[in-house]
C-alpha cells in the first residue's frame, strides 16, 4: 500500500488538497486565492455528504425503526423504497407553505431557514481523516457547544412565532431542556479536553491514536453523560419532550408545512449525523481504529462509526418511552451533572498525577482505565439507588383474586392476603 | 356461583320507610318509586346503609313516557351483590328532579346526557349543560314527540310489514 | 414570592394523536401543570338511542357494533343477553361457548390495543403499539374467518351466533393460544420492569377505591384501584360459571396498575378460552328466533363485562316490534366520570398518560 | 477589512435595531444578533476562544434568560412602551458614549506586532489560574452568592 502521499490516495483525500495547495502556490497564486479555493472544497465536500446523509438518513431510519416495529417500512418506490425520500421531497415542496393567521411573519419564515446554519457548520470541525478537517479550530470543542446552544434560540423563534400554544409550549420546554443539559454536556466534555490535553478536535484524535486507545475506555462515565446529553440536544427519545408528539402534538414545528416543515425535518437528521459524528470523533477514535485505517480509508471508518452511533440514536428512539419534562430536569440536574463532576475531578487528578510526575502513559492509562470504569459504575450504581423513586418497593404485579370481594366501609382494607392468590410467575 | 341478587321493591319499601319515611311514592315488583323531593336523602341513605350499601350506582336512565319522565337509577352494591333499582317522575311539561350528583360523582355525566337528550334538569347539578349536542340545538331528540309527525303519529313502525296473527311465532330463523 | 404567569388554556383535541378518536380534553395550565380540565365530547355523536326506537330489535345489533367498535363482539353480547333475558329466550349450549370464546378473543384484542396506545402515550414511539397489532390482527384474522367482517361483526343474533366455526378456526385458534402467553411473557419482559414507563406512570392518575366506585368506574379501572369486582364473575353470563379463571387487582389505582390489570387480563382469557374450547359442546348455534320477534312488555338492565368495563342496556320494551327505550350504559363515557380529579394538579404529559389509562373508546362514548 | 466593516454594521445595526423595534421578543433576537456580530469581531482578531465564549455565554445562555424573562412578564408589558425612565435612560446613555468615545479617542491605538496566539485557550487558562488567580475565585463566589441569593428570594416559605 505505497499509496501514501500521493494526489489520488482516497484514503485521505487531505492529500488532493495538500497537492492542490502545492501547485496554486507553484503558480503563485495569492494566500487569499489558495484559502478560498480550499475551503470552497471543503465546504462543497461536507455539503454535499450533508445533503446525502439528510436525504439517506430518513430512509435508514425509517427502515430501521420499521424493523425494530416488526413492519417492513417504505418498500414501494424504488428498490428496497430507496426513492422514498425523493418521493417525500417532491411532495413536501409541492405542498403549499401555510402560515398561520395571526403568526409573526418574518421571524416565521427566517427559523427553518436560519436553523440549518448551526446543523451545518458543525460539520466544520469534524475530523474526517488524518488531513481532511475543514477548519481545525484551536477551541473544536467548545466551538460545537456554542453551536448546539444557539440551535435553541431558533427553536424558540419558530415556537413563539407559530402563535400556538403547542408550539410555544414546545419551544419553552426546548429553552428549559438546553439549561439543563449543556452543563452536564460541557463537563462530560471537560473530562475529554483534560485527558487530551487540547481542545482541537485533530488534537484529540491525534491523542487517541499517539495512546493507542479510544477514549471512550479512559471516559466512559462522560461517554454516557453526554450520548444521553445528547439525545436531549436533538429532540430524539426518550427525551424528545419539545416534539412529543402524543402530548404536544409536534411542539415547536406543529404550524410548519410544506418545504418548511422539511427543513425542520432534514435538521432533525443532518443534527443528528452530527451529533454522531462528535461522539465518534471524541470518544470513538475518529477516523483512527487500532491500524485499520492503515488498509481501509480513515474517512470511512469515520464514516462507519458515526453510522454505528446514529444506529444506537435510532435504537432509542425504537424502544424507549419519553420522559416527563421535570424528570428530565431532575435527570440532568440530580443525576447526570453530579456525576460529571465527580468525572472531571477524577480526570484531572489523574492527568495531574500523571503529567506532575511525568510517569508513562503505558503506566497511567490503563490504571485510569480501570479506576474510571469502576467509578463510572460505582457512581451510576449508587446515586442510582441514592436517587431512586420510592415507587421500586412498590408491589407490581397485580393480586389474583378468584372470587369478586368488595369489603364494607370499616371493614378494612379491601382483601387480605388470604383472599389474593399468589401470581404462578414472578 | 351466586348471580347478583335482585332486591324486591317491597323489601326496599321497608328499609327506606324505616329511615326516611314518606319518601316511597309507589313501589312495584321490581322497582320503588322515589318522591324527588326526598330523593337526595333517599339515595344517600341508601347509600350510606350497611345492609343496602347502594355505593355503586351502575346506570342512570331516563325515559319518556308521554304522560311524565321516569328516571331510573339502577343501584348496586358491590359487597353484597345485589341490585336495586329506583325510579323517580318528573312532570312531562317543566321536567326537573333533584340531582344526585353530590350522592355519587358517577351521575355527573349520565345526568348531564339525560338533561341533553331528554330534557330534564336536575336541580343542584354542578355543570348542567349539554353533553353530546351543542348548545342551541333545538329539541331534545329522545323524547317521542321529538320527531313527532301531522296526525299525532311518530315515525318508526308498529307492526312488522305484512304481518298477520297466523304468521306470528311461526316464521323461524332456521340454521 | 411567587411569580404570576398568565393561564394558558390548552385545547387537547379533538383533533390530537393521543385522544383516541374525537376527545376533546380543555385543560387550563399555569407553566405546564394543569389546574382546570374540562371534557368536551359529542363530535361522534350519532343518535344511536333514537335511531334504535326506530329499528327492530334484531336490525340493532348492527348499531351495537359502532359503539365500541375496538369491541364490537362483547357490545354485540351485551345487547343480545340484554333482550334474550327480556324475552326469556333459552341460547343453546354451543351458542354460549362461542360467545365465551368469541367474547374473550375481543377482549385480548381490545386489551392490546389499549396498552399499546398506553405505552405509545408514554413516548415510546409506536414500537409496543406495533407490537400488540400483531396479536390484534391474528385475532382479527380468526373473526373474519368466522363473520366476514373485521371491525364491525355483527355475529351475534338473538338466541346466539349467527354462524358456526369454520373448519380451520380451531387449528390456528390453538396456535394464537399456544404463542399468546409467551408473546404476554415478551411484553412484561420489555416494558413492567422499564424505568422509564415507571416514572411515568406510577403514582399518575391515581384513583383511590372510594372515589371508583362513587364515581362509577368499571372494568380495568375499578380493578386497577383495587376493587375485585368482575361481572362475570359476580353476574355470570353465558357460562363464565363453569370458567375458572381470576381477577387481576392492582395495588394503588395508578395508571401502571391499569396497564398490569390488562396485561393480567389477557393472560386470563386465554385461561378461560383454552377452558372454552376444551367443554364446547356439539349443538346447534342458534335458537330459533322468528324474524318478527316481539318481546313481552317489561323492562330490563342487564350487563355484561366489556373490555372496557360494565356495559349494560337499559331496555324497555312495550310488546312492539322494537324498543321503547334503548339506553346504554357505556363504560367509556362513566369511566370519565372522575377525569377532572384524576388530571389536575398533573402536567400534560401526565394528563396524556392518564387518558391512555383510562382506555376510552369514543364511539361508544358519543354513541 | 471587509470582514471588519461587515461585522461592525452587523453589530451596530442590530444594536440601534434593539432600541427601534416595539415587540420585546424582536429585540432580544436582534440581541442576539449583536452578540454573534461582536463574536465575528473577536474572530477577526484572532481571539477564538473569548469569540466562542461569546457566542456560548451571550448568544447562548444569557439570551436564554432574557427570552425566560421575557415570556414571564405579562403581554401587556411585552413592549418597549415610552414610561417615565426615558429622562434618566437618555442622560446615562448619553453619559456612556461620551466616556466610551472619549476613551477611543484618547488611547493611543497602536496595531499588535505580533502574530496571532497558537493557542488563545491555553493561554487563558495558564492567566486566569495564575497571575488572576484572586480576581477568579472572587467571580466565583460573588456568583455563587449571586446564585445562592436568587434561591433564597423566590422560595416559597
Amino acid at each position: 500500500m505505497q499509496l501514501l502521499g500521493r494526489w489520488y490516495d482516497f484514503r485521505d483525500l487531505g492529500n488532493g488538497v495538500a497537492r492542490l495547495i502545492e501547485a496554486l502556490e507553484d503558480v503563485g497564486a495569492p494566500d487569499g486565492v489558495i484559502y478560498a479555493v480550499t475551503g470552497l472544497l471543503g465546504a462543497v465536500a461536507i455539503l454535499v455528504f450533508v445533503a446525502i446523509a439528510a436525504v439517506m438518513n430518513s430512509w435508514i431510519e425509517r427502515r430501521l425503526i420499521a424493523r425494530i416495529q416488526v413492519r417492513r417500512g417504505p418498500n414501494r418506490t424504488g428498490r428496497f423504497g430507496l426513492l422514498q425520500p425523493v418521493a417525500d421531497a417532491i411532495k413536501l415542496i409541492q405542498k403549499e407553505a401555510l402560515q398561520p393567521a395571526r403568526a409573526d411573519g418574518l421571524v416565521f419564515s427566517l427559523a427553518p431557514i436560519l436553523i440549518f446554519i448551526p446543523a451545518i457548520l458543525a460539520f466544520a470541525v469534524l475530523p474526517w481523516g488524518e488531513q481532511m478537517v475543514l477548519a481545525d479550530l484551536n477551541v473544536g470543542v467548545l466551538y460545537l457547544l456554542a453551536l448546539g446552544s444557539t440551535t435553541t434560540i431558533i427553536i424558540f423563534m419558530a415556537g413563539y412565532a407559530s402563535n400556538n400554544k403547542y408550539a410555544l409550549l414546545g419551544s419553552m420546554r426546548a429553552i428549559a431542556m438546553l439549561i439543563s443539559y449543556e452543563l452536564p454536556m460541557v463537563m462530560a466534555l471537560l473530562g475529554v479536553v483534560t485527558f487530551a490535553g487540547t481542545m482541537q478536535m485533530s488534537g484529540i484524535v491525534a491523542f487517541q491514536e499517539t495512546h493507542w486507545s479510544w477514549l471512550i475506555f479512559f471516559q466512559p462515565l462522560a461517554f454516557l453523560i453526554f450520548l444521553l446529553g445528547s439525545t436531549a440536544e436533538l429532540n430524539r427519545t426518550p427525551a424528545d419532550i419539545s416534539e412529543a408528539e402524543s402530548e404536544i402534538v409536534a411542539g415547536f414545528h406543529i404550524e410548519y408545512s410544506g418545504m418548511k416543515f422539511g427543513l425542520f425535518y432534514a435538521v432533525e437528521l443532518i443534527n443528528a449525523v452530527a451529533v454522531s459524528g462528535v461522539i465518534t470523533a471524541l470518544f470513538l477514535g475518529g477516523w483512527w481504529a487500532f491500524g485499520l485505517e492503515q488498509w481501509i480509508p480513515g474517512w470511512l471508518i469515520f464514516i462507519g462509526k458515526l453510522y454505528g452511533v446514529y444506529f444506537i440514536l435510532i435504537w432509542f428512539r425504537g424502544t424507549l418511552p419519553r420522559f416527563r419534562i421535570d424528570q428530565l430536569m431532575a435527570f440532568a440536574w440530580k443525576f447526570l451533572l453530579p456525576l460529571a463532576i465527580v468525572n472531571v475531578f477524577a480526570a484531572s487528578i489523574e492527568v495531574l498525577l500523571w503529567r506532575e510526575y511525568d510517569l508513562s502513559a503505558g503506566l497511567v492509562l490503563p490504571i485510569a482505565a480501570a479506576v474510571n470504569l469502576a467509578l463510572a459504575v460505582v457512581l451510576i450504581a449508587g446515586w442510582g439507588r441514592v436517587m431512586g423513586a420510592a415507587y421500586e418497593q412498590e408491589p407490581r404485579r397485580p393480586r389474583l383474586f378468584s372470587e369478586i370481594d368488595v369489603p364494607l366501609p370499616g371493614d378494612g382494607p379491601a382483601s387480605g392476603p388470604a383472599a389474593a392468590s399468589e401470581p404462578a410467575t414472578a | 356461583m351466586p348471580a347478583t341478587a335482585k332486591l324486591s321493591g317491597e323489601r326496599l319499601q321497608e328499609r327506606i320507610d324505616a329511615a326516611v319515611p314518606g319518601a316511597i311514592e309507589q313501589a312495584a315488583n321490581a322497582w320503588v318509586c322515589v318522591r324527588p323531593e326526598q330523593l337526595v336523602a333517599t339515595m344517600t341513605f341508601l347509600r350510606d346503609d350497611r345492609e343496602l350499601d347502594g355505593r355503586y350506582l351502575n346506570a342512570l336512565s331516563g325515559v319518556d313516557r308521554y304522560d311524565y319522565f321516569e328516571i331510573v337509577y339502577h343501584v348496586s352494591s358491590l359487597s353484597h351483590n345485589h341490585e336495586m333499582t329506583l325510579k323517580v317522575r318528573a312532570d312531562h311539561d317543566e321536567p326537573e328532579v333533584p340531582s344526585v350528583a353530590s350522592v355519587w360523582r358517577g351521575a355527573h355525566l349520565q345526568e348531564r346526557e339525560v338533561y341533553d337528550l331528554l330534557g330534564v334538569s336536575f336541580a343542584g347539578h354542578p355543570k348542567l349543560a349539554r353533553i353530546f349536542l351543542w348548545d342551541g340545538f333545538p329539541g331534545h331528540p329522545l323524547r317521542k314527540d321529538f320527531m313527532a309527525m301531522p296526525g299525532g303519529r311518530s315515525p318508526g313502525l308498529r307492526a312488522f310489514p305484512n304481518e298477520d296473527e297466523e304468521t306470528w311465532g311461526g316464521e323461524f330463523r332456521g340454521d | 414570592m411567587a411569580i404570576d404567569t398568565e393561564p394558558l388554556v390548552v385545547n387537547i383535541g379533538p383533533q390530537h394523536p393521543s385522544t383516541h378518536g374525537v376527545f376533546r380534553m380543555r385543560v387550563t395550565l399555569d407553566g405546564e401543570r394543569i389546574t382546570d380540565a374540562e371534557m368536551i365530547v359529542g363530535y361522534l355523536h350519532r343518535s344511536m338511542e333514537k335511531l334504535a326506537e326506530e329499528r327492530t330489535w334484531t336490525q340493532n345489533i348492527p348499531f351495537t357494533d359502532r359503539m365500541d367498535y375496538l369491541a364490537a363482539m362483547t357490545g354485540n353480547l351485551s345487547y343480545c343477553i340484554a333482550v334474550e333475558r327480556l324475552a326469556s329466550i333459552e341460547v343453546p349450549e354451543r351458542a354460549q361457548y362461542l360467545r365465551v370464546i368469541f367474547a374473550e378473543l375481543q377482549r385480548i384484542a381490545s386489551h392490546a390495543m389499549a396498552n399499546g396506545t398506553f405505552v405509545n402515550d408514554c413516548g415510546a414511539w409506536q414500537t409496543p403499539l406495533l407490537y400488540m397489532f400483531r396479536e390484534r390482527e391474528k385475532v382479527l384474522d380468526l373473526f373474519e374467518m368466522t363473520c366476514g367482517a373485521r371491525l364491525t361483526l355483527n355475529y351475534m343474533r338473538i338466541g346466539g351466533v349467527a354462524f358456526d366455526l369454520p373448519d380451520e378456526f380451531l387449528p390456528q385458534l390453538r396456535s394464537l393460544l399456544d404463542e399468546l402467553p409467551d408473546r404476554i411473557a415478551e411484553y412484561e419482559q420489555l416494558l413492567v420492569d422499564n424505568e422509564i414507563l415507571l416514572m411515568r406512570s406510577r403514582g399518575i392518575g391515581v384513583l383511590s377505591p372510594e372515589m371508583a366506585m362513587n364515581s362509577s368506574m368499571s372494568g380495568p379501572m375499578l380493578r386497577g384501584s383495587g376493587i375485585a369486582w368482575d361481572v362475570r364473575k359476580a353476574d355470570p353470563y353465558c357460562v363464565y360459571d363453569r370458567m375458572d379463571f381470576d381477577i387481576p387487582v392492582g395495588h394503588t389505582g395508578d395508571s401502571y396498575d391499569r396497564f398490569r390489570v390488562r396485561m393480567e387480563e389477557v393472560r386470563q382469557s386465554v385461561r378461560i378460552i383454552e377452558q372454552a374450547v376444551a367443554q364446547l359442546p356439539p349443538g346447534r348455534h342458534c335458537a330459533d328466533v322468528p324474524l318478527n320477534f316481539r318481546p313481552p312488555e317489561g323492562e330490563i338492565y342487564s350487563r355484561i363485562e366489556s373490555p372496557k368495563g360494565e356495559l349494560g342496556f337499559y331496555l324497555i320494551s312495550d310488546g312492539g316490534p322494537q324498543p321503547y327505550r334503548f339506553h346504554v350504559r357505556s363504560p367509556s363515557l362513566i369511566n370519565l366520570s372522575a377525569l377532572r380529579e384524576m388530571v389536575v394538579g398533573q402536567t400534560v404529559a401526565d394528563a396524556i398518560v392518564t387518558l391512555g389509562s383510562i382506555d376510552l373508546n369514543v364511539g361508544e362514548m358519543d354513541r | 477589512m471587509i470582514a471588519f466593516w461587515t461585522l461592525a454594521a452587523l453589530a451596530v445595526t442590530s444594536a440601534a435595531m434593539i432600541i427601534v423595534v416595539r415587540n420585546l421578543l424582536h429585540a432580544v433576537l436582534f440581541l442576539i444578533l449583536s452578540f454573534v456580530g461582536i463574536a465575528g469581531l473577536y474572530i477577526t482578531m484572532s481571539a477564538d476562544f473569548v469569540a466562542v465564549a461569546q457566542v456560548l455565554i451571550y448568544a447562548g445562555a444569557i439570551s436564554v434568560l432574557m427570552i425566560f424573562a421575557v415570556m414571564l412578564t405579562p403581554r401587556s408589558d411585552r413592549d418597549n412602551a415610552g414610561n417615565m425612565l426615558q429622562a434618566p435612560a437618555l442622560v446615562l446613555s448619553g453619559l456612556v458614549i461620551t466616556a466610551v468615545s472619549m476613551v477611543a479617542v484618547e488611547t493611543d491605538w497602536r496595531l499588535a506586532d505580533r502574530v496571532a496566539f497558537e493557542s488563545t485557550a491555553t493561554e487563558i487558562g495558564d492567566a486566569l489560574v495564575s497571575p488572576f488567580v484572586l480576581p477568579f475565585e472572587i467571580a466565583s463566589v460573588v456568583l455563587v452568592v449571586a446564585m445562592i441569593g436568587a434561591i433564597v428570594l423566590v422560595r416559597e416559605d
